[in-house]
């Protein structure tokens, strides 16, 4: 008589906790930043393409116009964080999920977290760093408010 | 002449017209098959006649070789959750009149653990998450000998409903997060704790909690809602999940 | 049915049975219900979103670079293709904003798991609502005259 | 698979030249397991036994079922026990009601420590978690139930603890999540085949169990110091029946093919209300919660029988009461072959609160709706009131008197004999604890002290070829052809009333049905999960015990209990106050049942209760 290999599957391994809860926190990040996500996004939406001429009205004045309001700078901002740390935390159960292989899981987990953080440093500093007036650019493309030189 | 009674007895399923249904049936034989294969089956059943008594039919007087977990035959011991028309059931509570039967059945084993045979699959992970959550009163207390711990109706009706658990587990393994690793604990193993979290005569709680707190725990549940309504107890099971997530947030049962 | 197959009655020989047709799925699709779709279209709707920011972020990131720049790539998103893009992408956000809210209600509210397709379904309403309002605006504006 | 197998290819301990054979060794391809305590069955008996042992002896659990999936999950009305919570009761009536609703052929000594020891075991289980529906004052709730009575016989008691209508549900999952609690070691999907037994001083000792790995289709030898038998019923030989499909009596049958007796095995109880033409039980509760028996006119004909209980008269009484109306022409429906259980008169609200599931058994499999309509229903085949003889400490019993060392058996295989010729509804959920706490209790006692019994040579070699016959026959015979003859024969002939022509013509059929068996042929020919193999296994012990079954009532000249005779329809206290003893002798293969079936008398243990008329 010859032995069939056991068909059965060892117990998964649990893998013992510590640090911060990922899960719990991210769950509760879920649901936080969507409700406050709500309210910014449909500001932005709003006013970005159904207010005035829609999408045709945005240009480098439209923004710098915006920009210049400390109110929208806020409000991108908490946008921008909020929205990528979502998104970003929505990849990764995502992949966690599916990506079962160690390695593409280790992978693609760290491009979400490059790419979410690197955009999140890059459009902050965009955001901070904005030159509503850059020189030797034509009147016309920039807001009024720029002094004419 | 005595058990003339006795004789013309089963005449309730006379009644309904016999009709044929066809089953379409995902089978694997281990010993010599790579892939699953799908088989039909033409049978003649009863109005009142369940999935199960088709499947009986089909082995008994078709394909001996079929093979299927059963036992109680109407829903009580869990044994033959099978996804029946894409969608988890027990094949003894489904009526085949329920069906549309003017289109084949399909029928092929519940999805996320690993198939052994036919429509028989390994439930080993299944128990083993469902024994990782302390599925057992811990009790601080020591009752006064020989006497009950008292429990008040309304302290006892709320976790009435998580102890109708069979453990067939047709919610876990309708659950699309379960699907995917295979690591998650599952919606049965929730409601089994849910079960002892909410016992007031049950002072353990926090551990259980804390165990489902886990990666692999309740916040891995995504509200799909198949678990729901796949079990076959109508147990509120992403209702249990919810008061779990709850209780955990609020660091009390 | 008919009743073609009435010989597998009951007989004493197996009646062997049809080998499957060729083709057939590797095991069916789950036939969820209202909960599972609106989590796949939530999924679905939550990667998209993400992808459509990061681009975002970037063009935006633009205007630092020089309003030229930034006008140039703007002005893609100002043609009838990506004035449609930006139709679905209203929409996605639309759904996956209201479903995200229908989750947290069935997350936080006490009776909320108990309404939850009925929720389902004031989703989609809400979209509906959401789309036209939205949709001629945004084809007259991309379509429509003006300078 | 074992939840706790030593899994190593251990070939070093392959020696059984002295009868032992290391634990986790594998000579042959056949495992080989040593405990001290092995307990074959996972049902309510099998799992209260184990809860005893485990602590205190190397223990393993053996069933061909996960340990939730066993039977007594089916049972639903509620366990017995005179707490007194919600009125006046004693252990001494409950005694007394044990006692007359088996027609006096309960051992009363047994039925004694039965209800006495009723209380612990319902404390128990509430202690180990079971959520019991509760009085207003936070105690065990109980209700009322069949032939269960106060000041003997006055009025009927409220003596049944429950957990709404899923008691043994409930059960089933407490005891088995305290299993998992104390770790104990289960076998899953084992299937206990065979028990080995070596010679030990002129006498035959049993030394393990063989047991067949459904997953592998391999066997395990588990040699043990003690074993514990509770594998449950055998309603499986009759063709409607409450039971589950894999109630096929093995337990049972293993211990007649050894030789050993059994016990009472013509008392078999029919339910009065299974779902008509399924046989799913509706629980006694229902009646117990106030819901009435009628025939075609709408008449409560309980009355008639048996004016003061009415409804909640025991068992075989209405369920005799009952063929006597459709024989009488006061059956209902098209037919006149059925009647009906009525609980539209209770509140929708009291419906949903203790008897959900009984209710939805009605809707979902005959689309009746409990709260407007009657439910068709008719008896159905339930309980097995004979089996393994023991005495009051579950220690199986060689004859009248010896018993066998290191063997004990409880639960529905078993026969203490507490229930006598018909049990009360409760009673079986309370033996399965008290008597199943009792056999783990003795067991654990017992290897303390006793010393491993040698295997035999080679202890395979009787399951084996009996697999071996299965695998290789190329007959013309299906099993579930048979199996169908012997069950619709069964009802036909074996049921609520026999009679020596309807019995005589069953044990024809059985003996033609046994010639046939051996002309099987299985399509299944693998390994792995092959329950075709295993259904003609079972088959075969299904044959081996109707025919024991009716071979005891043919000799029963007398009605008692579950057992009537329209031959001889009254109660014979002279000739029959007596226990039937079956034994299996000379060749098994004889035709004649006589010629392999010798049947001897026990006397009944009388101590407070003279048998007495039995009116209600
Ligand atoms: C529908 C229904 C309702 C009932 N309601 C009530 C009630 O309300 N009150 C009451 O008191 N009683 C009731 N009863 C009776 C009672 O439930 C049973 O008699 C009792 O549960 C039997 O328990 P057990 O442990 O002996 O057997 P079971 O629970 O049947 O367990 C048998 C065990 O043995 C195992 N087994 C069998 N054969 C083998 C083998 N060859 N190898 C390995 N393992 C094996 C099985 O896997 C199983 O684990 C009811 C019975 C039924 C059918
Ligand atoms: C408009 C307001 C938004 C709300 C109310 C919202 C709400 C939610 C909620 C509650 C979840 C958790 C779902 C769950 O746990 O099952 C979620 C997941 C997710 N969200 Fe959002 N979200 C919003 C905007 C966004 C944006 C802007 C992005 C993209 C950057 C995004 C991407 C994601 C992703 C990828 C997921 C993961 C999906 C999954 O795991 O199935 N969401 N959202
Ligand atoms: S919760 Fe329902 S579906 Fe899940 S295992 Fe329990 S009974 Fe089955
Ligand atoms: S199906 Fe799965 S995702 Fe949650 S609601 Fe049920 S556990
Ligand atoms: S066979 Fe028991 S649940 Fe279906």
């Amino acid at each position: 008589m010859t032995t069939i290999e056991a068909p059965r599957t060892p117990a998964p391994v649990r893998r013992p906790r510590g640090g911060v809860n990922w899960e719990k926190w991210g769950w509760i990040y879920m649901r936080a930043s969507g409700v406050v996500l709500v309210v910014l996004i449909f500001g932005h939406l709003f006013v970005n393409l159904v207010a005035g001429d829609g999408v045709k009205a945005i240009d480098f004045a439209f923004v710098a116009g915006k920009w210049a309001d400390p109110f929208w700078v806020a409000w991108d901002t908490a946008l921008l964080w909020l929205a990528l740390i979502h998104g970003g935390n929505g990849m990764r159960t995502l992949i966690n999920d599916y990506a079962n292989n160690q390695l593409v899981r280790t992978v693609l987990l760290s491009a979400v977290a490059i790419s979410t953080a690197l955009l999140i440093v890059l459009g902050t500093l965009v955001i901070y760093t904005f030159d509503p007036c850059p020189a030797g650019t034509a009147a016309d493309l920039l807001p009024s408010f720029c002094p004419v030189p | 002449m005595s058990n003339a009674v006795m004789e013309s007895k089963p005449s309730i399923p006379e009644e309904i017209p016999t009709f044929t249904a066809t089953l379409i049936i995902r089978r694997f034989d281990p010993e010599v098959d790579d892939e699953p294969r799908w088989q039909d089956f033409d049978v003649q059943m009863h109005g009142t006649d369940r999935v199960l008594d088709a499947l009986h039919k089909i082995k008994w007087e078709q394909d001996g070789s079929l093979t299927f977990r059963r036992s109680c035959a109407h829903g009580v011991c869990g044994s033959d959750a099978m996804r029946i028309n894409g969608r988890n059931r027990l094949a003894c509570k489904t009526l085949i009149k329920d069906l549309d039967i003017s289109k084949p059945i399909y029928i092929e084993a519940i999805k996320g653990l690993p198939l052994e045979k036919d429509l028989v699959v390994d439930m080993e992970p299944f128990f083993d998450s469902f024994k990782s959550v302390n599925p057992f009163l811990m009790a601080g207390s020591v009752p006064k000998a020989g006497k009950e711990r008292k429990q008040s109706p309304v302290e006892r009706a709320r976790f009435d409903d998580t102890t109708k658990c069979i453990l067939c587990a047709a919610c876990t393994s309708s659950c699309p997060v379960f699907w995917t690793d295979g690591q998650y604990f599952g919606p049965a193993a929730i409601v089994n704790a849910h079960r002892f979290i909410f016992d007031s005569r049950d002072d353990n709680a926090q551990v259980r909690l804390d165990i489902l707190n886990d990666k692999e725990g309740v916040w891995r549940c995504r509200t799909t809602f198949n678990c729901t309504d796949a079990c076959p107890r109508g147990i509120q099971v992403t209702q249990a999940i919810a008061e779990v997530k709850q209780a955990i947030l609020r660091g009390k049962a | 049915m008919s009743d073609k197959s009435a010989g597998t009655l009951a007989g004493k020989q197996p009646v062997t049975p049809i080998i499957a047709m060729p083709k057939r799925p590797a095991g069916t699709l789950y036939r969820g219900r209202e909960g599972m779709w609106s989590w796949v279209m939530h999924r679905i709707t939550g990667v998209a979103i993400y992808f459509f920011l990061l681009v975002h972020i970037l063009d935006t990131a633009l205007v630092r670079v020089s309003p030229e720049a930034y006008n140039a790539v703007i002005n893609q998103y100002k043609t009838p293709l990506m004035g449609l893009g930006e139709i679905g992408l209203v929409a996605a956000i639309g759904l996956h904003a209201l479903n995200g809210l229908r989750i947290i209600l069935i997350d936080f509210w006490s009776v909320g798991t108990k309404h939850q397709k009925l929720m389902f379904y004031i989703v989609i309403g809400l979209w509906v609502v959401l789309m036209v309002g939205f949709v001629p605006r945004q084809f007259m504006h991309i379509f429509g005259g003006g300078e | 698979m074992a939840d706790n197998t030593n899994g190593a290819d251990n070939t070093n301990g392959a020696d059984n030249t002295n009868g032992m054979i290391e634990d986790g060794a594998i000579v042959d391809g056949v495992h080989y397991h040593q405990f001290d305590i092995v307990i074959v069955g996972a049902g309510g008996a099998g799992m209260r036994a184990a809860i005893e042992a485990g602590p205190g002896a190397r223990t393993a659990v053996i069933s061909k079922l996960y340990p939730t999936r066993s039977h007594t999950g089916a049972a639903q009305g509620g366990m017995a026990a005179a707490l007194a919570n919600v009125e006046d009761d004693n252990w001494e009536w409950h005694t007394y009601d044990t006692v007359k609703g088996g027609d006096y052929l309960v051992d009363q000594d047994a039925a004694e420590i039965l209800a006495k020891e009723a209380i612990d075991a319902v404390i128990d289980l509430e202690n180990m978690g079971l959520p019991f529906n509760r009085t207003p004052d936070g105690l065990i709730d109980q209700r009322r139930f069949g032939g269960h009575t106060r000041e003997h016989g006055k009025a009927p008691v409220r003596r049944a603890c429950y957990a709404a209508d899923r008691t043994g549900h409930m059960i089933l999952q407490t005891l088995y999540q305290n299993c998992v609690r104390l770790g104990i070691n289960f076998f899953n999907e084992f299937y206990v085949l065979d028990m080995v037994m070596t010679e030990v001083d002129g006498l035959e000792q049993p030394s393990g169990v063989v047991a067949y790995e459904l997953a592998t289709g391999e066997l395990h030898v588990f040699q043990a110091k003690a074993i514990i038998f509770a594998t449950g019923g055998f309603g499986k030989i009759y063709k409607t029946t409450s039971n589950a499909h894999t109630l096929t009596g093995d337990g049972v049958g293993i211990i007649w093919r050894k030789g050993l007796p059994l016990e009472d095995m013509e008392f078999f109880q029919f339910h009065p209300t299974g779902l008509a033409g399924l046989g799913i039980l509706l629980s006694e509760a229902a009646r117990g919660e106030g819901a009435i028996l009628r025939n075609a006119e709408g008449e409560r004909f309980m009355e008639r029988y048996t004016p003061t209980l009415k409804d909640l008269a025991p068992r075989d009484i209405i369920a005799r009461s009952m063929a006597l109306e459709i024989r009488e022409g006061r059956g209902a429906g098209p037919n006149k072959d059925y009647l009906y259980l009525d609980i539209t008169h209770l509140e929708p609200a009291v419906i949903d609160e203790k008897l959900p599931d009984i209710t939805e058994f009605a809707r979902t499999y005959l689309g009746v709706e409990p709260y407007t309509e009657p439910v068709p229903v008719l008896p159905t085949a339930h309980y097995a009131m004979g089996g393994i003889p023991t005495n009051v400490h579950a220690e199986v019993l060689r004859n009248n008197t010896d018993v066998v060392k290191g063997l004990y058996a409880a639960g529905e295989c078993a026969c203490v004999s507490v229930h006598g010729s018909n049990r009360l509804g409760t009673n079986s959920l309370l033996d399965i604890n008290v008597f199943g706490k009792r056999a783990g209790k003795r067991a654990v006692e017992y290897v303390q002290t006793a010393e491993f019994t040698p295997l035999p040579e080679n202890p395979t070699a009787g399951i084996q070829s009996i697999l071996d016959m299965v695998r290789a026959g190329n007959g013309t015979e299906r099993i579930a052809v048979i199996r169908k003859e012997l069950q619709d024969s069964m009802d036909r002939n074996a049921q609520i009333f026999r009679t020596e022509e309807s019995l005589k013509e069953v044990t024809d059929l059985i003996e033609t049905l046994r010639a046939r068996y051996k002309n099987i042929q299985i399509q299944d020919k693998g390994k792995r999960f092959n329950t075709d193999l295993l259904e003609a296994v079972e088959l075969g012990f299904l044959l081996d015990l109707a025919e024991v079954l009716v071979y005891s009532a043919r000799s029963r000249h007398e009605s008692r209990g579950g057992h009537m005779r329209e031959d001889f329809p009254n109660r014979d206290d002279e000739k029959f106050l007596v226990h039937t003893m079956a034994y299996r002798v000379g060749d098994p293969e004889s035709t004649d049942a006589g010629e392999h079936i010798r049947l001897d008398w026990k006397p009944v243990v009388i101590t407070n209760y003279p048998p007495m008329e039995r009116k209600y």
